[in-house]
């Protein structure tokens, strides 16, 4: 069996990365892209308490870490507020629906 | 805590497949509510993986903020949002096509990058899990401009997502 | 008489019929397979050269795991306990094997013998028993509802868990010994110690003790330990609900002025729990066909399985600890902030109006009050300096005084606060908004019946006991006994030990103090009348939460001024202290006022009727 | 005594505290408007009053600032043994003092908004304090944006400056395209910060240090040793258009400038005015920090790729913008493309990678080009932005239709308008020509002769769209009635035309000296990150930060 070294976890992170960005391409639901949006934060974390671990020795990566998952929460508090705040004036957070502004 | 030489493997291929099943049922599911359940098992395995990297106090912080609370606000979000439960979606057949080929290429990408490079080790792998002191500490002193921008900003996005969630009187 | 024309309601005797059947034919024949290809191994390894010995050695570390996998879902989906455990119990094995392997000083013949060998014989035992039991089900069930019975039941399990961790602990405690000896072999690379050897091991045991190097060997692994440990937090968890709804009862029966059930088992119907544990697994398996199937299934577990693993980290003494873990509040924490996603996606799954209802007013209830019990057990944790609940409870072993819950002024008022919080985020009366049955029928619960209906209760009541485990270990004195724990007997013999587990330190103590408080919460239930929604978020928001600010604050200032590092403004920090001490007193004598208003004024708040049959009326 | 106890504790420098005095008053704004509502009433007068105050007291903070920030080596918060977290030199002073100064504009633009009795006002007007609250907010977030060279505190800073402008689109609740336009925004917006954190993440794992400084030297070392592998070449370029994502989104640069047209339209106009200038100011500020610190040292040590690649962003963002203006029918999405236009020609500016010789005063004309075009712009934007708003509540339409005949209708809004719509395309007499001057100077100086032909080309485009608008004006009068304005309204886009006016020719010698002054600044970053040690906590740190060695 293969020692756990940096690369695996980057290796995972690299997958979730590009899963959060097959979920954002694929969703049609404004909630849909925000739970990809959260995959890629959680890729990014992924990578930053990895290299903490494996490659600074510091644990700065991991302060980053925290104040991203408090970012998440803030960027998710106001997200579902302007998407109920959008369902309410039209019934839907279909993304598609939303093509009153073009041009 | 010794995290045995034989038994991270298993550990780490166990969170990761838990990770990975459920980011790509994330993909895969069309029901929303699904996905953010979906969604739980990926942020239970990182947290998991934290444990394993030594991060102990991130790991809790990812689950009491993380799964405890952005995920119990998109549940809710899911539910004042969706007329009936069944809310699905499907994108058409090329669509699909493109973004998996484009997932697909991304990935070979960034694996190609990820595994190119010679991450030499420049300190010793922490062996130790960094205490909740040491993490505090360090806040509270060389990241303490980070901490106070952070409590501004909580302010103002809690008045912000009140004033847009109350409903007009 | 005509078919019932219900649609979901199915001929139900066929299908027990042939579930019994299928469930027998498993049993059987899973066991007796077991048996056999226990006793095969037996014969290949003794024949097999060594080369051909690890190959299979290899499979039988893969096959498991990937067959516990597949078997883990199943079993949940299912509602099958069966299942679930036997993936478990394949992946354990799986990852004993695979882990063996890389031990490379130990015969892989030896393991081989002990694994392959053993292992299925055992499970195919165990198979055969559950068939057993399922064929004379009957019997069993009488057994069970015989007189004491249940009671034996109950203080054997409490005693044989309390041996069992002790033993745990010892052994653990001998294991982390052995790997920090010197003398061993062991490599010293590590500040651990290096990892143990078989070889090494049974250097340590001669002649017939030989054998106990084996059972050694594995639990020197942390992960291991926390295998076994589980099974023993399962087992509580299993106890203890069954006991504290018998209890509920009979406390409601009081306060309501009847007796409660009285029938079954004996002595005041102490096997009233098996009897309705017993009717709840033979009662249809209900899935609404208009719900989401999946996610309803599913929604139990998502309840249960987060407040068991509160248990990993919650001590129930020094030793007394599954995992030590020094954020081991914050993940008690995040435990039960999780378990309410259990709660909303039984209520979305169900697809039923009431329990949509009652989902969305748990989602408000426990994310609004997760702040203020946060924020209430701020003040020890500062107190404190530490998230590690054996380090907070460390302080509080010089008696009764040194309990965190009178540390300072404002520590009483957190514990008050923190006890109402935890109320509202276990669902309990007056706060039993989701499940509420006069509006909602039965809240997030409807449509759920037997086995799955139970594992939310199994959850509501392990999730109470966690959190009054929490406030004991937090505000007051955790396992230690009102005296200080300098004036217990030191000897080793039977009877100090006695006497210090029983007065001073231990289990027993915590279990007690956490009993107290089940019983504090059941009291609450009967007695208070539930409150409005509006009334539930008035409550954290403008009142809870301003006041735990409050105690947050008031507690940091008389921290700042505990310090006796400056002795030039003593006098100054004693003014200060003295002010805080006003306040917190102030505060405290407003509860208190508040509460005795309401009990005085409780025909005019609560209406007349209810009071005409209230006790002491 | 209060003495003693804090002694007993860390606490940062009391100078580096004062240092960032600027950030102090806006935060301090922040809190104010929220114990004001607590205590006096939600009243969106005294909200609006405060935002002034608060503006105008950080803008004289500013000014009190400058020159003792010149006179020091560096001002900022270098917490214990880290890397600085916030470094308030004379270039972010600069950009903290514009964004004051347009965020006074903007609340007295909505001051005449509310008095105009506009329909979407009404919601403004019951809900002042959160809006005031959401507004400090995001120009809060601008300020630490250009203050910081720390990748933690750029994501932030970032997020500080989005957060509450996605809350601000869609203040007004009952309106479908404003709920439409902040839900496209807060989409993009969080898709951008995600890839900017996935790009942070793997900077951080490839450099081991957060301080975008530090990382510049390692680049510059690095390559002056050995060449790099490809893998590790290819890993910094997923990195830095993670990073450019986060910024590019900020100034609307090309691939991601998807939101700004619909979130112009679709917010109110106070808010639009707010975006199209300070949220540009802020992300070109932050971006040429990071080109100051990671860029200039490898001026001279190789032909630079990343040059090329800012130009290209640079040249096809600006010629988008102005295509893409041209069909447009309603004012205000016309000035949103415009806005993404005049992104292109500041982008263009960070093409110029430029490296003055050790201890020469000099400062990077790049730089010094872009402060000018920044200062002009503002104006420009609000004086063009301010007429809209005016005509808007007037007439209650936006479209190019409602300006005809204003020349007759209000003449003096008229002038106005003309005047900032010809400074807009550049042409001479107005300060819009004397910035593009500058930076196609300056672009010339640094051999990137094709963006110049690029960007006179461009401006030749837009003539002919902004022209338009002036057309109407005066050469398709319908006989509509005139209007009167309030006098506040006229005040402000009369003064927005003078200034322009005046840096057209009068002043402008003396700006682009000012603008050299802090441009030079900004400049010798490499000296300044020399710091001095701050000594009071450097002991008392607990934890033995392990050593970072370069890779």
């Amino acid at each position: 069996m293969t020692s756990i070294g940096l690369q695996h976890y980057l290796l995972l992170a690299a997958a979730l990365f590009c899963l959060g960005i097959l979920t954002m391409t694929l969703k049609r639901n404004a909630i849909g892209i925000l739970i990809g949006v959260e995959l890629i934060l959680n890729a990014a974390n992924l990578n930053l308490v990895a290299f903490t671990r494996y490659r600074t020795g510091a644990i700065d990566g991991q302060i980053v870490a925290v104040f991203i998952i408090l970012l998440a929460a803030a960027e998710a508090a106001i997200a579902i507020a302007i998407f109920m705040n959008f369902y309410n004036s039209l019934a839907t957070i279909d993304v598609d629906r939303a093509d009153q502004l073009q041009g | 805590m010794n995290v045995n030489t034989w038994l991270e493997p298993i550990v780490f291929f166990l969170f990761a497949g838990v990770v990975l099943f459920s980011a790509i049922g994330i993909v895969l599911t069309r029901n929303i509510v699904r996905a953010a359940l979906f969604l739980l098992g990926t942020l239970g395995g990182v947290a998991g993986l934290y444990f394993l990297l030594m991060a102990n106090l991130l790991a809790a912080i990812q689950l009491i903020v993380y799964a405890g609370g952005t995920l119990v606000l998109i549940v809710f979000g899911v539910m004042l949002t969706s007329k009936s439960p069944w809310v699905r979606f499907a994108p058409s057949r090329s669509e699909a096509a493109a973004a998996t080929t484009i997932g697909l290429v991304l990935f070979a990408a960034l694996a190609k990058i990820v595994t190119g490079i010679d991450w030499t080790v420049a300190a010793h792998p922490a062996d130790q899990p960094a205490t909740v002191r040491q993490v505090g500490n360090l806040l509270l002193q060389q990241y303490l401009v980070p901490f106070e921008v952070a409590s501004v900003l909580l302010l103002v996005v809690m008045i912000g997502a009140a004033y847009l969630a109350r409903p007009e009187n | 008489m005509s078919q019932a024309t219900i649609p979901w309601i199915e001929p139900v005797p066929e299908k027990r019929v042939a579930m019994r059947r299928k469930a027998l034919l498993v049993l059987f024949g899973g066991g007796l397979t077991a048996l056999i290809v226990g006793c095969v191994m037996l014969g290949v390894f003794r024949a097999l050269p060594d080369q051909v010995g690890t190959i299979v050695f290899i499979l039988a570390g893969v096959l498991p795991i990937l067959g516990g996998l597949g078997l883990i879902p199943l079993g949940l989906l299912n509602g099958s306990v069966v299942l679930t455990t036997l993936g478990f119990a394949q992946i354990g094995i799986g990852a004993l094997v695979g882990g063996l392997l890389k031990a490379t000083p130990i015969d892989p013949l030896v393991v081989g013998v002990l694994l392959l060998v053993i292992g299925p014989i055992a499970a195919g035992l165990a198979m055969l028993t559950a068939a057993g039991v399922i064929v004379a089900f009957k019997q069993v069930v009488q057994l069970l509802l015989m007189r004491w019975t249940a009671l034996i039941l109950f203080c054997g399990g409490i005693v044989s868990i309390i041996l069992l961790v002790w033993a745990h602990a010892f052994v653990f405690r001998y294991v982390a010994q052995l790997a920090n000896d010197t003398t061993l072999n062991t490599s010293a690379t590590t500040t651990f110690g290096g990892d143990l050897t078989i070889a090494e091991l049974s250097t340590r045991f001669s002649g017939n003790w030989r054998p106990v190097a084996f059972v050694l060997w594995p639990l020197q692994f942390g992960l291991i330990r926390d295998l076994i440990a589980m099974g023993g937090v399962i087992g509580f968890i299993s106890i203890i609900p069954l006991y504290t709804i018998w209890w509920e009862r009979k406390v409601a029966g009081r306060i309501q002025s009847r007796l409660g059930p009285m029938r079954v088992g004996g002595w005041h119907g102490w096997a009233q729990s098996f009897a309705d544990g017993m009717k709840l697994i033979c009662k249809e398996d209900f899935v609404p066909p208009e719900g989401d199937g999946t996610l309803f299934r599913l929604a139990p577990y998502l309840a249960f399985v987060p407040a068991i693993c509160a248990f990993i980290a919650l001590p129930f003494a020094t030793t007394y600890v599954f995992r030590d873990l020094d954020v081991a509040l914050l993940f008690i924490l995040a435990m039960l902030g999780i378990e309410v996603l259990g709660v909303i996606i039984a209520g979305w799954a169900s697809n039923n109006k009431w329990s949509v209802y009652g989902a969305m007013r748990e989602a408000c209830q426990m994310v609004s009050y997760e702040i203020p019990m946060g924020m209430a057990l701020l003040v020890p944790v500062m107190t404190a300096g530490a998230l590690r609940l054996t380090d907070i409870a460390k302080l509080q072993q010089d008696g009764f005084g040194s309990w965190l819950a009178w540390n300072n002024p404002f520590c009483l008022i957190a514990f008050f606060c923190y006890y109402t919080a935890s109320l509202a985020s276990c669902k309990r009366a007056p706060f039993d908004l989701p499940e509420s049955e006069s509006e909602l029928v039965a809240g997030f619960h409807t449509e759920y019946s037997g086995f799955r209906w139970s594992l939310f209760f199994f959850a509501e009541y392990a999730a109470m006991f966690a959190v009054s485990g929490l406030a004991v270990i937090l505000f007051l004195g955790a396992w230690y006994g009102p005296l200080p724990l300098s004036w217990a007997p030191a000897g080793n013999d039977i009877a100090s030990a006695v006497v210090r587990g029983l007065l001073f330190d231990g289990p027993i103590l915590f279990i007690l103090k956490c009993g107290l408080l089940l019983y504090v919460q059941i009291w609450i239930r009967w007695t208070l009348p539930r409150i409005r929604i509006d009334q539930v978020l008035y409550a954290c928001i403008q009142v809870l939460l301003p006041l735990t600010m409050l105690v947050v604050l008031g507690s940091t200032f008389w921290l700042l001024f505990d310090n006796s590092a400056h002795p030039a403004f003593e006098s100054f920090a004693k003014v200060v202290r003295g002010l805080l001490s006003l306040v917190g007193v102030v505060i405290s004598i407003a509860i208190a006022g508040f509460i005795i208003f309401g009990f005085v004024n409780r025909r005019r708040l609560v209406g007349t009727l209810a009071i005409e049959h209230f006790p002491g009326s | 005594m209060l003495l003693a106890i804090a002694n007993s504790f860390w606490m940062p420098d009391l100078d580096a505290v004062v240092a960032i005095g600027p950030l102090w008053g806006l935060a301090g704004t922040i809190v104010a408007i929220v114990l004001a509502a607590l205590v006096l009433g939600r009243s969106a007068a005294v909200s609006s009053v405060i935002t002034i105050i608060g503006a105008t007291l950080t803008a004289w903070i500013c000014f009190t600032h400058a020159p003792r920030v010149a006179q020091s080596a560096w001002a900022g918060l270098a917490p214990a043994g880290g890397s600085p977290m916030l470094l308030v030199d004379n270039f972010a002073i600069l950009f903290i003092l514009l964004i004051c100064l347009f965020l006074a504009c903007v609340t007295g633009l909505w001051m005449i908004g509310a008095s105009t009795n506009a329909r979407e006002s009404a919601a403004h007007l019951r809900n002042g304090p959160e809006f005031f609250v959401l507004l400090v907010g995001s120009a809060f977030g601008m300020a630490l944006m250009v203050s910081t060279t720390n990748l933690l505190m750029i994501i932030l800073a970032i997020e500080m400056a989005s957060l509450p402008s996605y809350a601000i689109v869609g203040f007004q609740k009952r309106n479908r395209i404003a709920a439409e336009a902040s839900l496209k925004y807060v989409l993009f917006g969080a898709v951008t910060s995600a890839l900017m954190a996935y790009g942070i993440s793997l900077l951080y794992g490839f450099y081991g240090t957060l301080d975008v400084n530090e990382i510049g030297r390692l680049v510059s070392t690095e390559l002056a040793a050995t060449d790099t592998p490809a893998a590790a070449k290819a890993l910094i370029s997923v990195a830095l258009f993670g990073l450019m994502a986060g910024i590019g989104f900020k100034i609307s640069a090309v691939p991601f400038h998807f939101w700004c047209p619909d979130v112009f339209e679709g917010a109110s106009i106070e808010v639009t005015t707010w975006l199209s200038v300070a949220s540009k100011a802020a992300g070109l500020g932050l971006l040429l920090r990071i080109i100051a610190a990671v860029l200039q040292p490898l001026a001279e040590t190789f032909d630079n790729p990343l040059s090329t690649t800012v130009a290209m962003f640079a040249a096809v963002t600006c010629t988008v913008g102005n295509l893409a203006a041209f069909p447009q029918t309603s004012v205000k999405r016309l000035l949103a493309y415009s806005s993404i236009a005049h992104a292109g020609y500041m982008l263009m500016a960070g093409a110029i990678i430029w490296q003055a010789k050790p201890g020469s005063d000099v400062a990077n004309p790049a730089f010094a080009a872009l402060i000018v075009y920044i200062i002009v712009y503002l104006f420009m934007n609000l004086g063009a932005f301010g007429c809209t708003a005016l005509v808007y509540w007037a007439t209650g339409s936006e479209k190019i239709e409602a300006f005809r005949g204003l020349g007759r209708r209000s003449p003096l809004i008229a002038a106005a308008m003309t005047v900032c719509l010809f400074s807009l395309v550049g042409l001479p007499p107005f300060g819009g020509f004397i910035a593009k001057f500058y930076l196609l100077m300056a672009l010339f100086k640094s051999n990137l002769v094709w963006l110049v032909a690029v960007a006179l080309l461009n401006s030749i485009f837009s003539l002919y769209f902004y022209s338009r608008i002036a057309y109407a004006m005066y050469f398709a009068d319908d006989g509509k009635p005139a209007f009167s304005v309030p006098a506040f309204g006229r005040a402000l886009v009369i003064a927005a035309a003078i200034v322009i006016l005046l840096t057209g020719i009068p002043i402008a010698g003396g700006l682009i000296g000012r603008a050299n002054q802090f441009a030079s600044h900004l400049y010798p970053i490499a000296a300044r990150t020399t710091f001095a040690e701050p000594q009071a906590a450097a002991a008392k740190d607990p934890i033995p930060l392990a050593a970072r060695s370069a890779p």
